[in-house]
């Protein structure tokens, strides 16, 4: 636990240290090395207690002050929180290392504000109390928001509206939190799994909390104000948004759900999820096919392929399968990989294009080909083509289903979903085998972001190959 | 690892590595990437040799990395995923060397080699795939690694093109995936054993065994262009011809049939599929398809499309072939796997050679070409009348084994089916080679376009065509030597079918 | 009928016009009066529960005042977020959706 | 009986019968014209064979059950008449066909040809024999059309649409005979079972198309005249009548079905041979003439087969008097169209060229009067005896036929101003012309039926029709009579139908397979779509759809 | 009765507030409404909790309104309703669905309270709210306070807003002089009192934060920049605190944020008050710092 709580410590600290740091309105070269750096150490911390805690492949508590139960916040760490822990540590670091790298330069508050979502992250997951939850919600909503407000005025009106919508969302949520304790009396999430009965209240107050966090996660079809302000934050930050932010919400739905919720409500609620998740996937992918800028693309398929998260969950809920868990979370860890990379190269081909249209990739593949082979990569990834890793989740989320005759209407989803996917990923790709319109070196050409970009869907890409290890110790992860 | 064990992965990743390499050169070291394709031949030709060599002595190549749970990633040279490997690696050092004349002074080669060497890879992946999960995974390479190769040329028709292939190719893909989700559910994905694994299946599991079947079937059959699953490969023909060609012979739509017939034998097995009686209506379209597709090749006015829509109808004869179910048709199937590869890329060379010495496109365009460029006709003439199954071509001798084989299981209108074809192709075929040959051309040919003195076009064009022209021809004559493809598939077929 | 009661009805009412505001206005402080008055209905509902026993329950209690510097927090941002907006982009952004959001 | 040289001719001669042509080809390549004079050199080792007949040869390393030899009489005769007209034929087109004129060309396919030819006459096996088959076919083609121009054109693709027709109907007759036979592909084994109709219908429908009979004939008349004369010499002397050695070959000697069809093919034969002298009279070409000639005596070979059909017992008698026959027309036949070429004709040249045409009409001493004596003596002994009486007729027409076509020669050669006289070929036209009494004498088996027929009264069986023809003959050159007008332009339907067929194979109606989007509905439904979300703004749409599903919870809730 | 009346005036004040014809008008009602808010949570026995919504409810908030409606345009398009009824409706069906699950609550009895009061002697407060805020649930409001932060740091973010400040009015200029000593003993009492009663950091911090906000309404306050340090360490110094005390328990003590028995009620003054500066300093910069002085 102690582990856990250096890799949250550590980002937490850097941020007011760099606070503290910024002595000039000019920025301060240190400050991104310090932050690089301590998300590396971060890792290393979370690395170390995904360790342990898989050695142990125990749970442990920690009673925040060190009072007993139900009164204090407890906090919770199981394989798959430290297994987040890391994820959310790698993904820091990566975006964090082009950022540093990135022309042209990003605003200084961004590292602060970053190792602030970090730390609000990383208190998400490892908090096991509802209102707690919602602190740490607000948290990462705020730290969200001033992200997006990073880059100018532009992203002013949806910053404002992500914003609102969050703040309304946590007060639903807030509101399930207000009945929930009305009914039980207790905010601990291990202590209430034990004692929620599936009586209306009970229903109403996760059906609140429900849509808070569908609200907050973007998942269909409350993603309305997502695509704007995925598209108009900074590159760096838009990795950041789709490939963590949306994920906390998703995380504590899960938790809702699949340990709080008692088995009846779940699997009432399950086919809902499910088939939210296809329609996700379907008219979050027909938007992204008609999308005018690459960023509203990359941001559209995250709508979509949350659905695949949602119906993971759905599937899990109404079936009650362990597998379906670890599809869940190997999509999760696959699309942030992918999204990282994914809008970091899109980022870059802005810059380097000089315009933000999809149609500007004409010629990609000539002028800036590394660019594009993350972005193409990437995109396979999404589309779950093997070896990569968005394979390998959909893989584990298509192949139980098929144990049984009467599942197989969800396979169809599935398959609507790759269809879509790939129509989107390839309008892309196939732009950048135009022939180049110039055949100069665009300005600001940089390798080294280039090849940054490229890192991540190198590792999404080639994650199925550690599959078979990683679908049984992921089903090992996910068991608590 | 013994060296047995390495040789198939050696053998993908001969063609691979020098792919990868190649995409990091500059677009002027022409030397260098030329040395590290004809590097990666060598070396992929002689582990082929070996492994024929070993195959036939019984020997066992076999490779397995841990990949998907119940599904490992198998690498493993058989009897029949040799003969697909032996044809991708003699074709490609042919259309490698082809390429090289063709592209000559034209941008982004080092884009196009590097692809061009990961698509072989991907279709000896293909080849050597030891069980559908593997299978999957190199079959979606390949779809991958092919659609740069389409859209080479980056005008709005070969992107059109390559939107159309990729929209099949995919939804394909998908498909398949869920078919072998589908048994993989049922029994795992183990390895492909001749006589299928899945007759241990309970026959309660009959009706999944059918939708998978459907599925695998459309999932391949978009590649294989079984009609109406065809519509991509004609529009592909916008690719630069060396892509064409190895497209036509090799890596795509036999990765689609070569699929058909792995699924067929080594997956259900011929007695599972006649248990639940499932190979009718693949029969059906496979027979459809080859009618149709001559009929639709008589239409077409331009000579690539006509021979892209000679594949498609060509491509069914393996796939009747194969799902006949008898000795004899498998034989007819696989050894026309070879045999249509040879002889259908000739046809390619020949066009490419046509269109980059003359600008000549159109079948119309073709009046008296055989007098300018006589050896590149004479080799026409051979592709087109192996294609039309006339001797002693090769393609009359997997005609003759497939319509023995349509009577040796008691369906004698498949003799028919083969007459009526064999019309049509001659239909098609004869009048480009009277046109070639007999007709008086109506302009003069343009001069700029000779490369080399003495020489009809440049020799880099010639010499590929002409060598798998005599291919096509000694496959013919020499079709009772044990080690030619006749041979090599009856040894298949002797394992598939144990008597 | 006890106070607690009440208050807890009216709570909820107020969260109620609160969420029906957001859906029902357009002038971006009055959505973050709306946001607001959601925030408060919660807040009263916390404080009304908190009530239902004697001594008035401490955590609840406290959960409010956590509550409040949140939400006074998100609202402080809001605000000053709608008024840069107001001032900075006069033009509706570059979007498909141009937004039928005014200001 | 080829005991005695058996030992010392090695089997790999049958192997040299192949490589012979086309190292033709090959030497043809590499010299060019120079070489053209010595090609008649490839057809020497088929000669040599056929004289003296080595074992068979087995190529395993070949196609599969590949097997070449001549076992009996039946083959080794076909071998040496073909040898022999192939090889007058290519010495005499080295004196006829210009070099200049696309002659590289000629000879290629020539060379091919001969090869296929060569190839199924000593070929024991089906795929062989199928192979030979096909490749002189499809490679006389090149022959056919030779001369360029639309009639050659016309011709040609009448010839290729029947071919290929031809051939793909064979192959399918060859794969049901080898299944039938428990896929064996000798032709021995062939031989000796028995047949189902549909493949005899097929076989006889598929060299049916080769040899020409009526009503299969209607490719000859055109092909015939567009093609240069040593190719038409080759056409009818040999190609045609591989069709009847195929037939021979692929049948089983005793069957009762065949026993049954005996009569039918008859009826067919004596109508070819009336037809085809009735149509060559009115024609006005000398090879188109003597093309129908060839359909004439085509339906004589048809009455050997039935004969043989219906009395298998004497089946090797009939072997005999087959080859006979064929090597008697294709010689004849292969001068008389060489002798086309021959410009101007002098007077004894005009007696050299009677010869054979005399031969074809029957006349006694030579190789016509033999086997037409011989044909004559079977069909009296057999169940057909008859229609013994037809055959008179039929002579009488055969005759009345070639002095048309001689007619028809003197003619032409008089209004034509082109010279063909060399010595390449006089030569071999003469040795051709010649053979029709010296092969009689130097082939032993021929020289035993010659003898036979040296009766007096075979010859005048044979003499007096003859007579009575040239007797008409004469009359009608006297009265000058001409082929009235409506039968000069008599109409036969293959033309249009032939061209009507490339046409529908040109643009076959196919239905049209594309789906037609409108797309602008479709772009108008998702502007609809897109400005009913602008409308309402994210927050408001957020909101009520956050509201939905509070209650659709709800709602669900209370149902499930 | 009175508690009914305040009820239906509350929802009226909320309604009146969203839908009141002129913007001015809204803040008003909204204005309004936190204050009645505050008295009806007093009259829930939650006094320090009426406290704090009147500085910061109704207080800040109000001041932040008023001051964006100074700086926003003039709401040029009136107000346009779209299907108020079936808001409306569907609002009701919620609320009603909501009642009904929040009715049987009230029946409920929590097990906290009576946890509370048995440790109140180890929580080294006599305050069971503070008690609870600071030390049973002290990282709550650890992330509370980095909450508040970040909302400083979204604002700074912001590209200023060029708008000339009002003038300054005199009678409020001679007012806040006096006034502004008199808020921070009130703000240092609250705080001394929350350890015992009603009020603590935040009370205090909003009440120090209004005063603060008064006086430079005035221009009475020293220009400020972000680049003072001074400024820097008021801000960060509260969360500062609070998280070296995490660290230190985590690494050196009994665990994350276990404060030890013999120094909690030090450590808790210790936070408390640091955290009051930060609060009061980054209230203030919220509603009223301007972009260009966070910035530079």
């Amino acid at each position: 636990m102690n582990y856990a709580l250096a890799s949250l410590a550590i980002p937490f600290t850097v941020a007011l240290l760099t606070l503290l740091l910024q002595r000039r309105s000019e920025a301060n070269p240190i400050v991104p090395a310090i932050t690089v750096l301590a998300t590396a150490v971060s890792l290393v911390f979370a690395g170390l207690a995904l360790e342990t805690q898989a050695v142990s492949g125990a749970v442990s508590h920690l009673n925040v002050g060190g009072w007993d139960s139900p009164l204090a916040i407890r906090l919770r760490l199981t394989p798959l929180k430290a297994l987040l822990l890391g994820f959310v540590a790698l993904i820091h670091l990566l975006t964090g290392l082009y950022a540093w790298r990135a022309k042209p330069k990003i605003a200084r508050d961004y590292w602060p504000l970053s190792a602030l979502l970090h730390t609000s992250l990383a208190a998400l997951i490892l908090s096991a109390d509802i209102f707690n939850l919602y602190v740490t919600l607000e948290l990462l909503s705020l730290s969200a928001v001033a992200l997006v407000c990073l880059s100018g005025p532009k992203a002013y009106t949806p910053a404002l509206y992500y914003l609102l919508l969050s703040l309304g969302a946590s007060l639903c949520y807030l509101m399930g939190v207000a009945v929930i304790y009305g009914q039980y009396g207790v905010l601990d999430m291990t202590v209430l799994a034990g004692i929620m009965e599936a009586d209306h209240s009970t229903r109403f107050a996760l059906l609140l909390m429900t849509a808070g966090l569908m609200l907050k996660g973007a998942l269909w079809p409350l993603h309305l104000w997502l695509p704007e302000a995925h598209t108009y934050a900074p590159t760096p930050v838009s990795a950041l948004l789709s490939g963590l932010v949306v994920k906390g919400p998703l995380f504590i739905l899960w938790q809702l759900w699949n340990n709080l919720a008692p088995e009846a409500l779940a699997r009432e609620m399950g086919p809902l999820f499910a088939a939210g998740g296809v329609v996700a996937l379907v008219s979050g992918g027909w938007s992204a096919f008609r999308a005018p800028f690459i960023k509203t693309l990359v941001a559209y398929s995250t709508v979509a392929q949350l659905g695949y998260a949602l119906m993971g969950l759905g599937l899990l809920l109404f079936l009650q399968e362990r597998i379906y868990a670890v599809a869940l979370w190997l999509f999760v860890l696959a699309h942030g990989l992918a999204k990282v990379s994914m809008f970091l190269a899109a980022g870059e081909m802005q810059t380097l294009l000089g315009s933000k249209r999809v149609t500007a990739m004409r010629g990609a593949t000539q002028t800036i080909p590394i660019t594009m082979s993350a972005f193409a990569i990437a995109g396979i990834s999404l589309i779950g083509m093997p070896p990569t890793g968005g394979f390998l989740a959909k893989w584990s989320l298509l192949e139980p289903l098929f144990t049984q005759a009467n599942h197989w209407p969800w396979a169809s989803g599935v398959l609507l979903g790759t269809f879509v996917s790939a129509a989107y990923v390839f309008r892309a790709i196939a732009l950048g085998f135009y022939q180049a319109p110039m055949s100069r070196e665009p300005r600001h050409f940089d390798r080294v972001s280039q090849w940054l970009a490229l890192l991540p869907a190198l590792l999404v890409g080639l994650m199925a190959f550690a599959g078979q290890d990683l679908i049984a110790w992921m089903a090992g992860v996910t068991q608590t | 690892m013994n060296w047995t064990n390495a040789l198939p992965v050696v053998a993908v990743f001969s063609s691979l590595l020098p792919g990868l390499l190649i995409f990091a050169l500059r677009e002027q070291q022409q030397g260098l990437r030329t040395g590290l394709n004809l590097l990666g031949v060598t070396v992929k030709l002689i582990v082929v040799g070996v492994m024929l060599w070993g195959v036939s002595q019984g020997l066992d190549f076999r490779v397995e990395a841990p990949f998907l749970p119940g599904g490992a990633l198998i690498l493993h040279g058989d009897a029949l995923s040799l003969q697909f490997v032996s044809l991708s690696a003699v074709l490609w050092m042919a259309t490698t060397i082809y390429a090289i004349g063709y592209l000559r002074g034209t941008p982004l080669q080092s884009r196009f080699f590097g692809y061009f060497s990961i698509c072989v890879s991907a279709t000896v992946g293909v080849a050597l795939a030891g069980n559908l999960i593997t299978f999957l995974l190199f079959y979606e390479l390949l779809t991958l690694a092919t659609y740069p190769l389409v859209v080479h040329r980056g005008t709005r028709e070969a992107l059109d093109a390559g939107r159309s292939y990729l929209a099949y190719t995919v939804a394909g893909g998908t498909l398949l995936l869920m078919g072998i989700a589908v048994l993989h559910a049922l029994s795992g994905s183990p390895q492909f054993v001749p006589g299928g694994y899945l007759a241990s299946v309970p026959a309660r599991h009959g009706p999944a065994l059918t939708v998978a079947f459907a599925l695998l079937i459309t999932g391949l059959g978009v590649k294989a262009a079984l009609i109406p699953l065809h519509g991509w490969l004609p529009k592909a023909m916008v690719a630069p011809t060396p892509v064409s060609a190895l497209l036509h012979a090799v890596a795509v739509v036999k990765a689609g049939a070569f699929g058909i017939v792995r699924v067929i034998y080594d997956v259900y097995g011929a007695e599972t599929l006649e248990q639940l009686d499932l190979t009718a209506p693949l029969i059906a379209v496979a027979a459809f398809t080859v009618i149709f597709a001559s009929l639709r090749a008589l239409q077409q006015r331009h000579l690539k499309r006509r021979l892209a829509y000679s594949t498609v109808s060509q491509l069914s004869y393996i796939v009747l072939g194969a799902a006949l179910l008898g000795p004899i048709a498998a034989v007819g199937g696989l050894v026309h796997l070879i045999h249509q590869g040879i002889m259908k890329i000739t046809l390619f060379f020949c066009a490419g050679a046509f269109e980059k010495t003359l600008g000549v496109h159109r079948i119309s365009e073709m009046d008296g070409i055989g007098r300018r460029m006589p050896l590149t006709m004479s080799a026409f003439t051979v592709g087109a009348l192996g294609m039309t199954g006339i001797p002693p071509t090769a393609g009359f001798i997997s005609k003759w084994f497939l319509a023995a084989g349509g009577l040796e299981v008691g369906q004698p209108w498949v003799v028919w089916l083969f007459v009526v074809s064999g019309l049509l192709n001659a239909a098609y075929f004869l009048p480009l080679v009277y046109r070639g040959w007999f007709s008086i051309p109506t302009a003069e040919w343009p001069e700029d376009h000779q490369p080399e003195s003495g020489w009809e076009t440049r020799r880099m064009l010639l010499l590929p065509t002409l060598f798998t022209a005599l291919l096509t021809l000694l496959m013919g004559l020499l079709a009772g030597s044990a080690l030619g493809p006749l041979g090599w598939s009856q040894l298949i077929v002797a394992r598939e079918f144990p008597l | 009928m006890s106070p607690e009661l009440l208050y807890l009805v009216v709570g909820a009412t107020i969260w109620a016009v609160g969420l029906g505001g957001l859906l029902l206005v357009h002038h971006m402080l009055r959505r973050v009066i709306a946001v607001n008055l959601m925030g408060s209905g919660v807040f009263l509902v916390l404080v009304a529960l908190a009530a239902r026993s004697s001594p008035p329950d401490p955590v609840l209690q406290a959960l409010v005042v956590t509550g409040l510097v949140v939400a006074i927090s998100a609202t402080a941002f809001a605000v000053r977020l709608a008024s840069a907006r107001a001032q900075h982009s006069s033009g509706t952004p570059e979007v498909e959706r141009p937004g039928g959001d005014e200001s | 009986m080829n005991g005695t040289v058996n030992g010392v001719v090695n089997a790999d001669l049958w192997l040299n019968v192949l490589l012979a042509p086309l190292a033709g080809i090959v030497v043809l390549l590499v010299v060019g014209r120079k070489s053209v004079p010595w090609l008649w050199l490839s057809c020497v080792p088929a000669l040599l064979a056929a004289i003296w007949p080595p074992g068979e040869l087995n190529p395993g390393y070949l196609w599969p059950a590949a097997s070449w030899g001549a076992p009996d009489p039946l083959a080794r005769g076909w071998l040496g008449f073909t040898a022999l007209l192939w090889g007058c034929a290519t010495a005499g087109a080295a004196g006829i066909v210009d070099w200049d004129k696309s002659g590289m060309r000629f000879w290629l396919f020539w060379l091919f040809s001969l090869s296929g030819n060569l190839l199924l006459v000593i070929g024991k096996d089906a795929i062989s024999f199928y192979m030979g088959f096909t490749i002189m076919s499809i490679a006389a083609y090149g022959l056919v059309v030779h001369h360029g121009g639309p009639g050659p054109r016309r011709a040609g693709r009448i010839y290729l649409q029947l071919a290929i027709t031809g051939e793909m109907i064979l192959l399918a007759a060859f794969v049901m005979r080898a299944q039938s036979v428990g896929g064996s592909l000798a032709l021995a084994d062939w031989q000796q079972l028995p047949i189902d109709g549909f493949t005899l219908a097929a076989l006889v429908l598929g060299f049916g198309l080769k040899i020409g009979f009526w009503p299969l004939h209607v490719w000859l008349p055109l092909a015939h005249p567009a093609a240069p004369s040593p190719a038409s010499a080759v056409l009818s002397g040999a190609m045609i009548e591989a069709g009847i050695l195929g037939l021979w070959r692929a049948l089983p000697a005793d069957d009762s079905l065949l026993q049954s069809w005996a009569g039918p093919l008859l009826a067919l034969g004596l109508f070819s041979a009336f037809y085809g002298v009735l149509l060559g009279l009115i024609t006005s070409q000398v090879k188109a003439a003597l093309a129908y000639s060839s359909v004439s005596q085509m339906g004589y070979f048809l009455v050997i087969l039935a004969l043989a059909w219906r009395h298998p017992e004497q089946s090797s008698a009939f072997a005999i008097l087959l080859v006979l026959f064929a090597a008697h027309h294709g010689i004849a036949k292969g001068a008389l169209f060489l002798g086309t070429s021959i410009h101007p004709l002098h007077r004894w040249t005009w007696l050299v060229y009677l010869l054979p045409a005399l031969a074809i009409s029957g006349l006694p001493l030579t190789s016509g009067g033999a086997v037409k004596g011989d044909l004559k003596h079977w069909i009296s002994e057999s169940d057909f005896s008859h229609l013994s009486g037809v055959f008179k007729l039929a002579t009488a027409g055969t005759t009345l036929l070639l002095a048309r076509a001689l007619w028809l020669l003197r003619r032409a050669d008089a209004g034509t101003t082109a010279r063909h006289r060399s010595g390449l070929l006089l030569g071999p036209w003469t040795l051709l012309c010649l053979s029709v009494v010296l092969v009689p004498l130097l082939w032993p088996g021929f020289r035993e039926v010659w003898i036979e027929q040296l009766s007096w009264s075979t010859t005048w069986q044979l003499l007096w029709p003859m007579a009575a023809a040239i007797a008409l003959t004469g009359f009608a050159i006297k009265m000058e009579w001409r082929v009235p007008e409506p039968l000069r332009r008599w109409y036969t339907p293959v033309l249009p139908f032939s061209l009507r067929l490339k046409r529908w194979l040109y643009n076959p109606p196919l239905p049209r397979t594309h789906l037609e989007l409108d797309w602008r509905w479709w772009r108008q439904q998702e502007r609809r779509w897109n400005h009913f979300w602008n409308e309402r703004g994210i927050i408001s749409s957020s909101g009520w759809l956050l509201g939905f599903i509070l209650l659709a919870g709800v709602i669900w809730s209370a149902f499930w | 009765m009175v508690d009914l009346a305040i009820g239906l005036i509350l929802v009226a004040l909320a309604i009146g507030a969203l839908l009141s014809s002129t913007l001015f008008g809204s803040l008003t009602l909204f204005f309004a409404f936190g204050m009645l808010m505050a008295v009806a949570w007093a009259r829930l026995h939650a006094p320090d909790l009426a406290l704090a919504e009147a500085a910061i409810g109704a207080g800040l908030t109000g001041a932040l309104l008023f001051n964006a409606l100074n700086k926003s345009p003039p709401e040029v398009i009136k107000e346009r309703l779209r299907h108020p009824l079936s808001v409306a409706l569907v609002c009701a069906a919620i609320l009603a669905l909501l009642v009904v699950s929040l009715l049987p609550s009230l029946d409920q009895v929590s097990p906290l309270p009576p946890m509370v009061g048995p440790r109140m002697d180890a929580s080294g407060v006599d305050y069971p709210v503070t008690a609870v805020l600071l030390n049973f649930r002290g990282w709550d409001t650890l992330l509370e306070i980095a909450v508040l932060l970040l909302a400083l740091l979204g604002v700074k973010v912001l590209l200023p807003t060029h708008t000339p400040a009002p003038q300054p009015w005199s009678l409020l200029l001679g007012w806040s002089k006096t006034l502004a000593p008199v808020i921070v003993v009130v703000g240092g009492y609250l705080l001394w009192r929350g350890s015992r009663g009603a009020g603590g950091a935040f009370q205090a911090g909003a009440l120090l934060a209004a005063g603060a906000v008064m006086l430079r309404l005035n221009h009475v306050l020293p220009e400020i920049r972000w680049s003072q340090l001074l400024l820097r360490i008021s801000v960060l110094i509260g969360l500062a605190t609070f998280l070296t005390v995490a660290i230190a328990t985590a690494s050196f003590g009994d665990g994350w944020l276990t404060y030890p028995s013999a120094y909690s009620k030090a450590l808790i003054l210790a936070i408390e008050t640091t955290a009051t500066i930060s609060i009061a300093a980054t209230l203030t910069l919220l509603v009223e710092g301007e972009g260009d002085e966070l910035q530079s």
